[in-house]
């Protein structure tokens, strides 16, 4: 059943809110002691509803949305794993949310424990030598990262003006590499699906400042050539950029600090298990070597006798990125997730990514195109072009997953494979769930040819059926308007 | 035993079962693409530790934190106490909420996106602009992104920024135009508001736009109209950064005009977290809709004529658009802005209003009693919302009143010295709905002891 | 879609849970240091499942439920309201639930402030002098109830054997009577749906020990000759028992103390918002009279010099009905309910709910049989019977109810209504819901006629659709058992 | 302004409207039933206030009471102090899971009815018995009802139950058992167990039935054999009283024949709440299926063939069978008896040994210390699962003790002559997995500075 707008549901006079009631002394009729120029003329028509209208509008809305507590997601490049419960509460604990960032260093020791000691950690893992805990999201760690490859070169006294990047990247790391000013040049993919050497040798000179790479890259496949890449970027004292989105199933296995990464940027809301929140809030932890702490943005967490606190004082700096210091309530959940499971429990974390895609990988692979490599890391694309015969695109297929209760791979990315579907299982499904996806995936790819039209008009168990996205994008209804009577 | 938290489900014989099915012999065998060299034996981090071991040790850490149940506090600034009705806490906390991701299968994604269209249609209405987006990573970013599109969009290399702009939002906005090959430049204030003949003095047919926020970071009213003028007279476009707080009672950036409104929304329904997550609001008039950042959620029918809502105009974005996106965004502050949808509902049209005059009535008040004080006087003769500037005598260093202060459960305002080293012994209080009138004394009568 | 059993998602080693290390010495072996004939012999066949599994089972499990935060619920005699968000936040504070119960009276101030402050409302709002907030539920109020009026007729000096029940009563009523040993006696409703007076006067004798009153009553019906009923059952020296289920029209309007009530429950979780928790946690306080006081369960709650604490010293008291002191936790969120709606907001309860009540019931009764009265307090009952011509049942207008998105009202209850529909719409609905759902069943009236197939085969959008009741009785199925292989 | 709390949603000219449709001009005219006198014009209590407020008021109540995240306390005896997974929270507080009320209309409740299926099949297990009811109030209820049943059952008139039962629950189970026309006779004990030749001396064929309890009041296991081959060789019923905590480790009641098995679940998975609410089981074997209260879910089909749960049997219950009920119960405690299906979900087969074990090594060590000091010996010499007694040299008094052990944050075990006046200076302590060593080497020291 759909659910109305709350808007429709106002009525005039209703109220859902309570306040204390103003106790300091006003002046006659509660006016306001601000000049008229300064008021709003016409009042803002927010709804009028009651406490149960908002309860129970936001509970059915919640219903009509597939998740990670109730669907398998198998959203490649997302890692859509389970998001601990636990780490809900520890991080809503009042010392944490109830806490102001301008509150003196002394009366923040604990929080300010936690990002220190998650710092260390992350260069634990990743083999950099320190990062920033201040990007709100994976692009704008690339941001940043692309921010730092040019005050580095400046600062060298060089300055470049183009950044490499994969045609096989996703999409964030040339926009964030064009938001710094940046000419891409792109790099094509040779028939492995990762990155042609020979062309990486053609294409690079004086003028790059970084490479941007994905690895394992957007095919879930490890870029083999790694070391010879870092060899070729290194030479021309350009800078190495890890895209570290993909990390799920190196933790642990190998750090990108010891394969000659210069900068990486990490999704806590991916590989640590933070949730999605239907689109963020997310943090994108910078990690760097040496050479390049002094430009990243201040402040910087450090210890200093036994007490922590910010460092502001980097005069290489690229600058403010954020005001305060990050999304510091998903950092807490990333930290409780590390020292959770902990030393022992992250090599499993990899492994269960790594076995649970190859698993699923072959359990499809008699049944749909894999166009590259025999294994993968943490996901694999599929491609459905086979189908188009049949009048069968890759939504179609997406869209008959939902019927089987799973909710769809990614879809037409990496876009170097035609119609992809993009499969990433994470490390926190069952065998059993893997079994049942692949065997509703089998049976949908049946379906394509004994009765395609369920597939075309498909999702048929879902609150809406498929919507009109050209009418979306050609009127524009972006918001509920009052009708004027 | 022991059993340390584990949330990868496979026991060891699934794994055999499935490393049998995939055909090899063991974990290694997947992976022998990565050089020998790299593969690492042990990672240096502690062991792990069970659920209730974990809800220990972050209780000790959380506990040696001064939270703001316990101190009563006046610190303002860019993160602000509001008091957050229970529902808001109860909805956005349920699973399929927080657990899914941005809405790339409509179909499957109908709660999320008609919350995201009604986050564009309230924020709208209380904005009076008409496009919302569904988020951005905080006001400052989308203050830095608003620069990006004037300039884009004006093809001119001059923005101005007023001083009375959050310090920390004109480092982003610094940060952000680096690398544009553009001017940034500052607007000087007076008596604690931008200054229109300083701006008259340096706007000219370069400027691509003109930033200021209102309040702004003294919690003084801008005079929003005269430097709107001013800005459209010289065919800039005119950003305003407002306190999303305010706007049940403050004039709204669409009342006077403005191009671009952005802000934040920490302040409705949100928690101040040490500063974050946080999250910002990108408001364009119909004009700019092609060229804003960030997701919008629209409305549309489904194959049986039915209303439902998907993510639309993706060709800004750079899933689509790559390095000629609007803008890099990817991942937002969903979960935030639903937060503000559902605090907006809550709160609704009367609700907006009443608790912007609680937060004028007292902040006034505040300001009104300290000032009686001997020694205290305001910093500013400005209109206000909930936050002003006052000035100490210089017989007590501010460090030593919030020293004090903090020692009866108080913590004071920010030391504006701070951020403008040439203003001195002076504090930015905010005062909201939050604190009573017996908090209020007796915080006169902390100060009163102690100056 | 269906959800599979927990068992059924099992698999062997796979486990949830964490634990603490052992930290303290243990012999080899870890073994127990206990004899072996103290050790259970087979291992208990519990679900082996991951966290996710047991995070995605109950939270799709849950979404199969209609509730008062997704449906309206007007399930008569229930109450059904909204229960304030706030108040589960409020009651979780860790001094109310990490608190034992036989800590020292020092270290409880706080909770027991709370049961003494909510006494003295509980009092105010009833009229009556003393209250034990002991009871689980209404039942447990009324078997406690009986106890009393025997042990207080002893105590007199009369041991007297019967209670007299309206026939309207609730099934609970004549089920308490009968475990404190009582013959019941039935007392039939006039024409009026009320009370018979004349009759209640030939049943009424020297061994009636108490009437039970229902009042309203669950027709929804205020006894309007209450006094006269008191008059005749104290003239007898019995006493009056009030079940005061319905008193969600009654508060700051009438006080059953004033009506020559002697004792009554509360359902907390009815009038007073507390969650019904799909049947239970409630709570059932008991209010007396004076005179019955020494009788009350120990302890009670009492306040001396500024300090709260138990009173154990009754001499007369029935004695222990519950270990403990009562389901604390749901009497704070009542007494949370009850001190932020305060004075003010007491009375508009009642005037919403009896507002709500007779608006639905007007909306209706152009449609539906009404069979009683020309108004109602918090509740209305309807006859389907009229239907039977053409073969509905009140079952199936139930049924076709859910497939409009609400939940039905109670039937065939009570019993003295043939095919009875019993309707409350409680104080916390909107206008709009009432109308929605007036609309729905008046156009189920009309299916009735003009389409029955569709009502005998509903429920046509639930989960799952109308049950094998028969055979659930006949082969009783109560538990998985693991199949031996 | 001010806006107080207020969740009845119709606006006066909603009230208006619909005071008009039903044809009275006034909320007065719907009250003409009500004898004008007994109109009352003000309730006494106080006025209302705002969420804000009431979360102040309420948070300072609770600051009132000493806490055991702040204590370390030993206190069991019938509320016990377990860790509560962070699911069970999260899974049980689904408005859908709690705003629900008994599963009447099965079609829109398979969510309520799958749970109490599920939960009934977990306790059966664990129990070792054969059917299990969806809860009752609490353990004594449990414990007084299975008197009742038996009583029927035999048609005999004495009840025969162990001084080692909960003195509590013991007196409910008098309390129930007052009206009824029988014999409720006490067992005397001997070393903290129930007395074989005390038992032996008090049964004959008028018993209807055996209550104990094990482990018992005192932490004891009883033996349960010997009792069980006694009570039925006079043909009556046994009835055990269990903790639900120990049946990961400890003999179920099934094993050993038990009649009827009832316990309370608090530990599994629900807080302490200063004693309620907790939740009781009641479990049978078949043969009692249709004699027993409580409401029972099973499994059927619906019209579509498909598995489905409903409410059955339900013509043992008070809305059928009236005063010819098997119980008066109508409301339950089926919200604890869900989160306890969740914690066993949780805990699982291996959880719950691994935890019975951590429970038993841990209070063994505290014991074992414990006695080590001058002064104190065990009270009494038998295998105990997770709570002992300990006795006191007479020259530390025992309050003094617990007063000196709360100065130093630590809260005692239960003083024994509080229930059992002729028992001196002796404690109860009860030691679960939520104590560590280190805990435990603190309370051993903090006891040997005071005696
Ligand atoms: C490979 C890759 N890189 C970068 C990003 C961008 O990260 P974010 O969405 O956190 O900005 C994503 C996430 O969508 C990604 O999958
Ligand atoms: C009129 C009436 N009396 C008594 C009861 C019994 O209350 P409880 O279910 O709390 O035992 C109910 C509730 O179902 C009721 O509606």
């Amino acid at each position: 059943m759909l659910e109305k707008l709350i808007f429709e549901k106002s009525s005039p006079g209703r109220t859902a809110y309570s306040l204390p009631e103003c106790d300091v002394p006003v002046e006659a009729n509660d006016t306001t002691p601000l000049p008229e120029r300064f008021l709003r003329k016409n009042t803002a028509e927010l709804p009028e509803v009651a406490e149960i209208d908002v309860v129970r509008h936001f509970t059915r809305l919640s219903q009509l949305n597939f998740s990670v507590d109730t669907n398998f997601y198998p959203l490649g490049s997302c890692t859509m794993k389970y998001n601990p419960k636990i780490n809900e509460d520890v991080s809503s604990y009042e010392g944490f949310v109830n806490l102001h960032p301008y509150q003196n260093q002394e009366q923040c020791q604990g929080i300010l424990q936690i990002l220190y000691e998650f710092e260390r950690t992350l260069i634990g893992i990743c083999g950099m030598d320190a990062f920033s805990l201040q990007p709100a999201a994976g692009a704008h760690g690339e941001f940043i990262g692309m921010l730092i490859s040019r005050a580095y070169n400046v600062k060298e006294g060089r300055r470049r003006n183009k950044i490499i990047i994969p045609d096989s990247a996703h999409g964030t790391n040339p926009a964030s590499a064009s938001m710094c000013g940046f000419d891409i040049v792109e790099i094509k993919s040779n028939s492995q699906g990762l990155v042609d050497i020979e062309a990486l040798k053609r294409i690079i000179d004086n003028d790059v400042s970084a490479l941007m790479l994905t690895n394992p890259n957007t095919l879930g496949l490890f870029e083999k050539d790694i070391l010879k890449i870092a060899e070729i970027v290194h030479d021309v004292d350009a800078l190495l950029y890890l895209d570290g989105a993909n990390m799920d199933a190196m933790l642990g296995i190998a750090r990108p600090g010891d394969m000659g990464i210069d900068m990486l940027h990490l999704n806590l809301h991916k590989t640590f298990s933070t949730p999605h929140g239907g689109g963020g809030p997310g943090a994108g932890p910078l990690g760097v070597v040496k050479k390049l702490i002094p430009f990243l943005p201040a402040p910087i967490i450090i210890k200093k006798d036994n007490s922590y606190g910010w460092q502001y004082d980097f005069p290489d700096s690229i600058g403010r990125v954020k005001p305060f210091y990050g999304n510091i309530g998903v950092i807490i959940r990333a930290y409780a997730y590390l020292v959770s499971v902990g030393s022992e429990g992250l090599g499993k974390i990899s492994e269960s990514a790594l076995v649970n895609a190859n698993y699923l990988r072959k359990r499809l692979s008699d049944y749909i195109e894999i166009p590259y490599g025999e294994r993968c890391m943490h996901e694999f694309v599929a491609s459905t072009r086979k189908l188009k015969a049949n009048g069968i695109t890759t939504l179609d297929i997406a869209k008959r997953l939902l019927d089987y209760g799973f909710h769809s791979p990614t879809i037409y990315f990496p876009l170097i494979v035609e119609d992809a579907l993009m499969i990433e299982p994470t490390d926190t499904e069952t065998r059993e769930t893997l079994d049942e996806f692949a065997d509703a995936l089998i049976k949908i790819l049946k379906e394509a040819k004994t009765n395609p039209e369920i597939l075309k008009k498909a999702p048929h168990n879902t609150p809406v059926s498929r919507l009109d996205e050209v009418q979306a994008a050609r009127k524009p209804d972006l918001r509920w308007r009052k009708e004027l009577s | 035993m022991p059993v340390k938290i584990n949330y990868t489900p496979n026991t060891e014989s699934d794994i055999k079962l499935m490393l049998k099915e995939i055909g090899v012999n063991s974990i290694e065998d997947l992976l022998v693409d990565i050089p020998e060299g790299l593969l690492c034996k042990q990672i240096n981090i502690p062991t792990g530790m069970s659920e209730m071991e974990l809800k220990h040790s972050l209780k000790s850490l959380s506990d040696k934190n001064a939270n703001l149940n316990k101190y009563t506090s006046y610190l303002g600034a860019g993160a602000y106490e509001h008091f957050v009705p229970s529902v808001v806490d109860h909805l956005s906390s349920r699973g399929e909420f927080y657990t899914c991701y941005t809405p790339y299968q409509p179909e499957v994604s109908q709660g999320t996106l008609q919350g995201i269209y009604e986050f564009q249609s309230m924020m709208c209405e209380l904005l009076a602009m008409d496009i919302v987006n569904a988020s951005m990573y905080d006001g400052a970013s989308a203050l830095a992104e608003a620069a990006v599109l004037a300039i884009r969009h004006k093809r001119k290399k001059n923005v101005l920024v007023s001083k009375t702009v959050h310090p920390e939002y004109r480092g982003v906005l610094s940060t952000y135009l680096q690398e544009l090959d553009v001017k940034l430049i500052e607007i000087e204030m007076e008596d604690g508001i931008t200054s229109v003949s300083d701006l008259e003095s340096r706007i000219d047919n370069n400027t691509a736009c003109v930033l200021i926020q209102t309040p702004n970071f003294f919690g003084c009213l801008e005079e929003t109209e005269e430097l709107v003028g001013l800005t459209h007279k010289n065919e800039a476009l005119f950003v305003a950064c407002v306190n999303s707080m305010s706007l049940g009672i403050i004039k709204p950036p669409g009342e006077y005009d403005a191009d671009i409104a952005v802000g934040d929304i920490q302040a409705l329904g949100n928690y101040i977290n040490y500063g974050g997550p946080h999250a910002g609001f990108f408001a364009v008039n119909k004009e700019f809709m092609r060229k804003m950042p960030g997701r919008l959620a629209g409305a549309t029918t489904d194959t049986k004529g039915r209303r439902a809502f998907t993510l639309t105009l993706q060709t800004r974005e750079q899933h689509i658009r790559r390095a000629k996106a609007t803008s890099n965004i990817c991942t937002n502050q969903q979960l935030l802005a639903l937060r503000t949808c559902i605090y907006l509902s809550t709160l609704g049209k009367a609700g907006m209003i009443d608790i912007g005059n609680l937060n004028i009535h007292k902040s006034h008040y505040a300001m009104d009693r300290l000032c009686e004080l001997d020694g205290i006087e305001p910093l500013l003769n400005k209109p206000f919302f909930n936050e002003f500037a006052i000035k100490i005598s210089d017989n007590c260093k501010i460090e030593e009143l919030s020293r004090h202060l903090f020692e009866s459960g108080i913590i004071g305002g920010l030391d504006l010295s701070h951020f403008y080293p040439d203003i001195n012994n002076a504090m930015l209080l905010c005062v909201t709905e939050t604190r009573s009138k017996e908090d209020i004394d007796e915080l006169v009568l902390a100060v009163s002891n102690i100056i």
